[in-house]
């Protein structure tokens, strides 16, 4: 193992795909030459060829669209879109198309992309860079949703959704993609190097899709989350010093519901974190979930911290953000229920 | 259990009195086979573990066995 | 008219083709006859063959109707008067050319010789229903006969055919795809992605726009039909474009197979506009008398295809009235065959349909726990409707 | 009052708001000379003319584009989509555009208009002409979502949601266009004209935005439900004479939720119906809601009743559907705790 | 080659342009003069107050990019070397006539006056910023200079502006929309959405289609620039087109006049290719060394539209250098001042912004109970934050 980076890690395991399945093909926005405006495929198309890697036109529902025919024609398409706010116009060749096309012809044809697409705030990218829309996928059925939230992660989980035979969208948190920020936007951010989990086995390896990931074991609180409010989470845990059980989700659809049960029925205490919209965000899923499944060993609401009912504002992003605040009020009031 | 009990109460005019408690607090009370409305609450109305302990304690005088924890 | 049109190299430059977006391509005269280069000179038993797929689309698309009348599924849409749009297009590809239908292509599964009582399986959406009853009827799936899944999405099927053209191209294989849109249709932000991909790529592709002048009510104006052809969306992306009249059998084929020979010789994509008419309401949910004239459909603006092949192959001598009505007997005859053996595997809402946990089977390759649950509760309630030996 | 079905009352609407306002213009695919294929605008054009209600290109994404465009200008336009399974094409428009316009201009330009849209199931169309995306818009900031249950709830919702000033997104429920569809299917239904909600008042009246509607009152579980599942719910409270409060929402954005924490928290019980598939549907927000904010009042869990997490099956599409039988035991179940 | 393209009449049938959408329209000449049926003949006053406003631009480009640079802000666009496809198409339409720019139009606020102070307020996100700190910077909005609300997701302007002259038509208004979108956005539904409308409707609308050679990383081929002009695009749907050299501000100014003039006059819609050249990076985000040689730049393919206007005046005997250096002086101060001036409502990130509760304003008309509800919650993570008297 190595120390890398989201954006290595993810570089990496599209490498090791194009070399592995001649099947594999990346396509997108400014993906080829250039790499990616996030640098993500960055050296792909040279080591590849532009039969394997290409730039497109600016069109996510010609983006998908054509994936979609790839994958009926035997591919393994990998489309990025650039912002995960632009998905919205490739949406009906998402929902209508991709994610219902095993189903519609029962097996005879299937779309096995994964769509990789940065998400999240947190960069004062305005209303239109920061969306976290993750909650609209898991409301379709025929697509999983998979949000990593460390570099060790990114790589097992890209390389597990893109053999995957279904299609995956695979949202990064680009907040996170060169270091761990903790929510405490004024303090400098620690680089991805010397964290844990930025240790990246080299080579070929698999995080399997609907697995959760235990940040850490506690037994007075189960908070749920994924994507960079994993690292928020933990920061503001270990400074409130609560015992908390920190439950890293990884795959939204499908869910670990095991997982989340057995935390739940330990310790009757539950906090979902999410950056997203509030209202019919995934936080509500797992509320609803959480209430009909464990009812009875709850000691106090499960509750949610989320981002506001608003476009991201550009200026206030950070009275925005579900920081740390937000978060340690939370906690202490569950905690005192 | 839907038959309700017309007992009249001042928070709760129309219905069968309320009890507030947790689901973890109901639970417990109802393995211990309590009736939760016999369970003093405290002064915001509702019944925690703890006052489920006072009840336990109060009646266990009485001769009821204690449910341990 | 017929034959002056102009018939350029096929690996022509794609501006070329700019005088043919504006015009019609014919070959069949008013007397009977092939005229001029785009003649495809196909021999007698082509033909004979072709017209016979005419006649068994429009049988069959008759007796589907009346048995959607007669309650037998929800839903049903004939193609008729243009029957040639599909069937004289897929005959002019090849047999393993992919395509990317749109609801009204029939026809090219008639032609390529998929079982009837498949189709109508899938129209009842029976036990025998390949597809499980998941989808509405007529929107049907053939991976074996090259014929990808119908989409109720109108357009979506156009990036796809693009892209499995361009996946084609990357693997360096020989088939190309083709796909099928109707003129309303090609409003869709989706024809535009079709478009600038195949253009981009230089995919090989063939686009068709079948402008049967009708979307639901809405004649051709309301998707640009007054300002200028549908073909000449082609010029705006210097891709090649022909317009063909829908209703000539041979025209259809000779364009379809001139821009097929294009596209696997890597000369690039082509847009296709047939010219045609739908002569019939535009489903059985549909009622035409409400927005357009009762005889405007009897006028046939550009003659019945089936009627134009027929008497071809009578002034070629190679057919009679006689041999026609036969035909169109057999037809008949074969389609109520395949309607009575398909009809044994159930008609829709008769019970006859695939087990409930088939609902929540190909969602995903495998069921995950939630839809395991849900199937869970759906066969219960299987069992709470219809206990143990009660018919459901 | 008269009695009217909900496409009546809808045409209604439609006509009063077009007589009172010179800015209302009404535009879709098919809505024009046609009436559209539900005959909801039927008439409209021969009496108030081509400007003001017109047959548009088949591209949502255009139908709701230019519909903002005319917003700006000052118009009050009032789109169609044909099916709400056909929204997706147009959905930018209306999620980063309608929604948001507002918003990022400081009130400079708005976009007033009103998407109506027949959505729902049970009328055999497959899985694209049976879709309940409502979650979807509620989950975006900026749109307003109302879905009527009756002919009379139709026509005073649609005026209001054609002079607010918002996006209204007013999803009409196909299924009950001609007759209160109770669930049992086998059964015929009945006209609206014998239901008491089809006394619909002549002329202009309006029903707020934001409030639910008691459809009756009970002491023993709230039922949380919207659009055709309103009068299924209704019918099997009927049919087990369970005690329950039944709460159409009208509008699930803004949600009356006033209505909702009364209700539960007199009841201490609350089963919530949708027929749009389960994961993260709009139950999930008012069942995270529910428990958020009645949690010391529950006597049972939350449920919800709704429809699979898989396309709407042609054939089996009673199998899929959320009908007497899954409620049925929801409310044993509940009653049960 | 400078004006040697035909003028049809305005009110020409729109295929009596299709030459000219493949040609390109020019009115300057290498010898500083202007030719042709195209020259729009304007006045010098009019010529020196287009410089004016070129140099205004460019002296905000300049000064506002190296504010990003240096902390004030977190964004920034120029739009150097495509001064003209704003500002001189800006000046030929009424100052009342809606638009609706794609991002790289700053030359239009400048040429009709909206204030410095507000751009920069906008810039900085700051306490004066009338959009409320809530837009990325440059995603202006002004109502009162019929300047429609920027947005960051592309082409979605196009539509709008068409529905925008779909009413002022039905209103009987005079006004008429125009909307700017770049070469690379073409490839969006929403654009094919828009030709399609104004091509149905015949709106009363122009839409210029930026043709800068660049889509961040990706050349105009991966628009189908490789295939055919942009302008073409307009032969498609059977609306007029042109296609311009965007860096010779004489023939922008003329085209858009044409086209406002045969819109203003119910001829219908045009679509304007404007060829010019994105002289530097994106963005402030963005760098360009990485997919584009250094040079490229410096050879300014059809020469600095600045200098162009300038030589032309120079030319005419109504402009020197010395004035011209003069003029880049005083712009420079003013933006300066400004600068200065807006500063005092803070800069992006240094507490000077506007109250948190603005935050939840304007998602809806008024604030329902959940969006109270978080606000309160803001408000009260503030006070923690910085409690009483703690600067925030
Ligand atoms: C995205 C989408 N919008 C609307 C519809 C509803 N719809 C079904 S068929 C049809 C008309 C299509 O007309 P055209 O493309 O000309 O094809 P034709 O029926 O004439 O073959 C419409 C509007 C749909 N199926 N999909
Ligand atoms: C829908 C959407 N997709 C992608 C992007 C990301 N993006 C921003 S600018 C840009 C390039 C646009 O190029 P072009 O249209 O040529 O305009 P130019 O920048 O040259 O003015 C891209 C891809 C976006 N903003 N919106
Ligand atoms: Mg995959
Ligand atoms: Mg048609
Ligand atoms: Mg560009």
């Amino acid at each position: 193992t190595r120390r890398l980076n989201m954006i290595e890690a993810i570089n990496e395991a599209l490498a090791i795909m194009l070399e592995r399945d001649p099947d594999v093909i990346i396509l997108g926005e400014d993906v080829g030459y250039f790499g990616g405006v996030f640098r993500a495929t960055a050296g792909l198309q040279e080591k590849f060829g532009k039969t394997r890697v290409f730039d497109t036109p600016i069109s996510e529902c010609g983006i998908i669209g054509v994936a979609v025919g790839m994958g009926a024609y035997g591919l393994r398409p990998v489309p990025e879109i650039q912002f995960a706010d632009y998905i919205y116009p490739g949406l009906d060749q998402l929902v209508s198309e991709a994610a219902r096309l095993r189903y519609r012809s029962a097996g005879e044809f299937i779309a096995p992309m994964t769509v990789r697409s940065p998400f999240g705030g947190g960069i004062f990218g305005g209303q239109t860079h920061s969306q976290s829309p993750e909650a609209l996928f898991t409301h379709v059925s025929g697509i999983k949703t998979v949000i990593p939230s460390t570099p060790h992660d990114a790589k097992g989980l890209l390389i597990s959704a893109i053999e995957d035979n279904d299609p995956v969208i695979f949202f990064e948190p680009k907040r996170i993609y060169n270091g761990p920020f903790t929510g405490f936007y004024d303090k400098p951010v620690e680089p991805w190097k010397k964290h844990r989990d930025s240790q990246v086995p080299e080579g070929y390896y698999k995080i399997p899709l609907g697995k959760a990931r235990t940040v850490r074991e506690g037994e007075a609180l189960t908070v749920l989350v994924y994507g960079t409010m994993v690292h928020v989470a933990e920061a503001v845990c270990e400074a409130r010093g609560v015992d908390a059980e920190i439950i890293d989700l990884r795959t939204l659809v499908p869910l670990d519901i095991e997982a989340i049960e057995t935390s739940v029925k330990k310790t009757g205490r539950c906090l979902i974190i999410h950056e997203a919209t509030r209202t019919s965000g995934f936080g509500a899923e797992l509320s609803a979930l959480v209430t009909e499944r464990c009812f009875y060993h709850l000691e106090a609401p499960v509750d949610r911290v989320t981002g506001f009912d608003t476009p991201y504002p550009h200026s206030l992003e950070w009275a925005y953000f579900p920081g740390p605040v937000r978060i340690g009020e939370a906690i202490d009031k569950i905690m005192s229920e | 259990k839907a038959a309700a009990k017309p007992t009249p109460a001042p928070s709760a005019p129309h219905g069968r009195q309320k009890v507030l408690a947790s689901p973890a607090v109901r639970q417990r009370a109802k393995d211990l086979g309590i009736d939760l409305s016999e369970v003093k609450p405290a002064a915001d109305g509702r019944v925690r573990h703890a006052d489920l302990d006072a009840f336990l304690s109060y009646n266990g005088a009485n001769g009821f066995a204690s449910a341990g924890t | 008219k017929p034959g002056a049109q102009p018939r350029p190299d096929e690996a022509c430059e794609a501006s070329e083709t700019a005088p043919l977006t504006l015009d019609l391509i014919r070959v069949l005269g008013d007397d009977n006859q092939a005229h001029g280069p785009w003649d495809p000179k196909l021999d007698a038993d082509t033909l004979r063959q072709m017209l016979h797929h005419f006649a068994m689309v429009r049988a069959f698309d008759a007796r589907m109707y009346r048995g959607q009348r007669q309650g037998k599924t929800s839903f049903y849409m004939k193609c008729t008067g243009e029957e040639a749009t599909s069937i004289s297009a897929a005959m002019a590809l090849a047999s393993d050319d992919m395509v990317f239908p749109s609801y009204r292509q029939q026809g090219i599964l008639i032609a390529r010789g998929y079982p009837l009582v498949e189709m109508i399986n899938q129209i009842y959406s029976n036990r025998g229903d390949k597809l499980k009853g998941r989808q509405l009827p007529i929107m049907y799936s053939s991976r074996e006969n090259s014929f990808f899944s119908i989409s109720g999405n109108l357009a979506t099927q156009t990036p796809q055919a693009v892209g499995w053209a361009m996946a084609s191209a990357i693997k360096g294989d020989t088939r190309i795809a083709a796909t099928w849109v109707g003129e309303g249709s090609t409003a869709e932000g989706d024809f535009h992605s079709a478009c600038t991909f195949a253009a981009v790529y230089n995919a090989p592709v063939i686009i068709n726009v079948v402008n049967n002048q009708w979307a639901i009510s809405s004649f051709s104006g309301f998707a640009g039909a007054e300002r200028t052809t549908f073909a000449a969306r082609a010029l705006g992306y210097g891709i090649a474009g022909l317009r063909v009249d829908g209703n000539d059998p041979l025209a259809v084929y000779a364009a379809e197979r001139w821009a097929a020979n294009r596209a696997r010789s890597n000369s690039g994509p082509t847009l296709i506009e047939h010219f045609t008419y739908r002569a019939e309401g535009h489903s059985t949910s549909d009622d035409p008398g409400a927005y357009r004239s009762a005889h405007e459909g009897e006028e046939w603006p550009l003659g019945d295809p089936v009627n134009r092949l027929k008497k071809h192959l009578i002034e070629l001598g190679e057919w009679d009235e006689d041999r026609h009505a036969a035909m169109d007997i057999a037809c008949a005859e074969e389609v109520k065959a395949a309607t009575k053996e398909a009809e044994k595997n159930g008609i829709l809402g008769h019970g006859l349909h695939h087990p409930f946990h088939t609902m929540f089977e190909d969602v995903f390759e495998t069921l995950p726990w939630h839809l395991e649950e849900q199937a869970a509760q759906a066969i219960h309630e299987r069992e709470v409707k219809w206990p143990e030996g009660k018919k459901p």
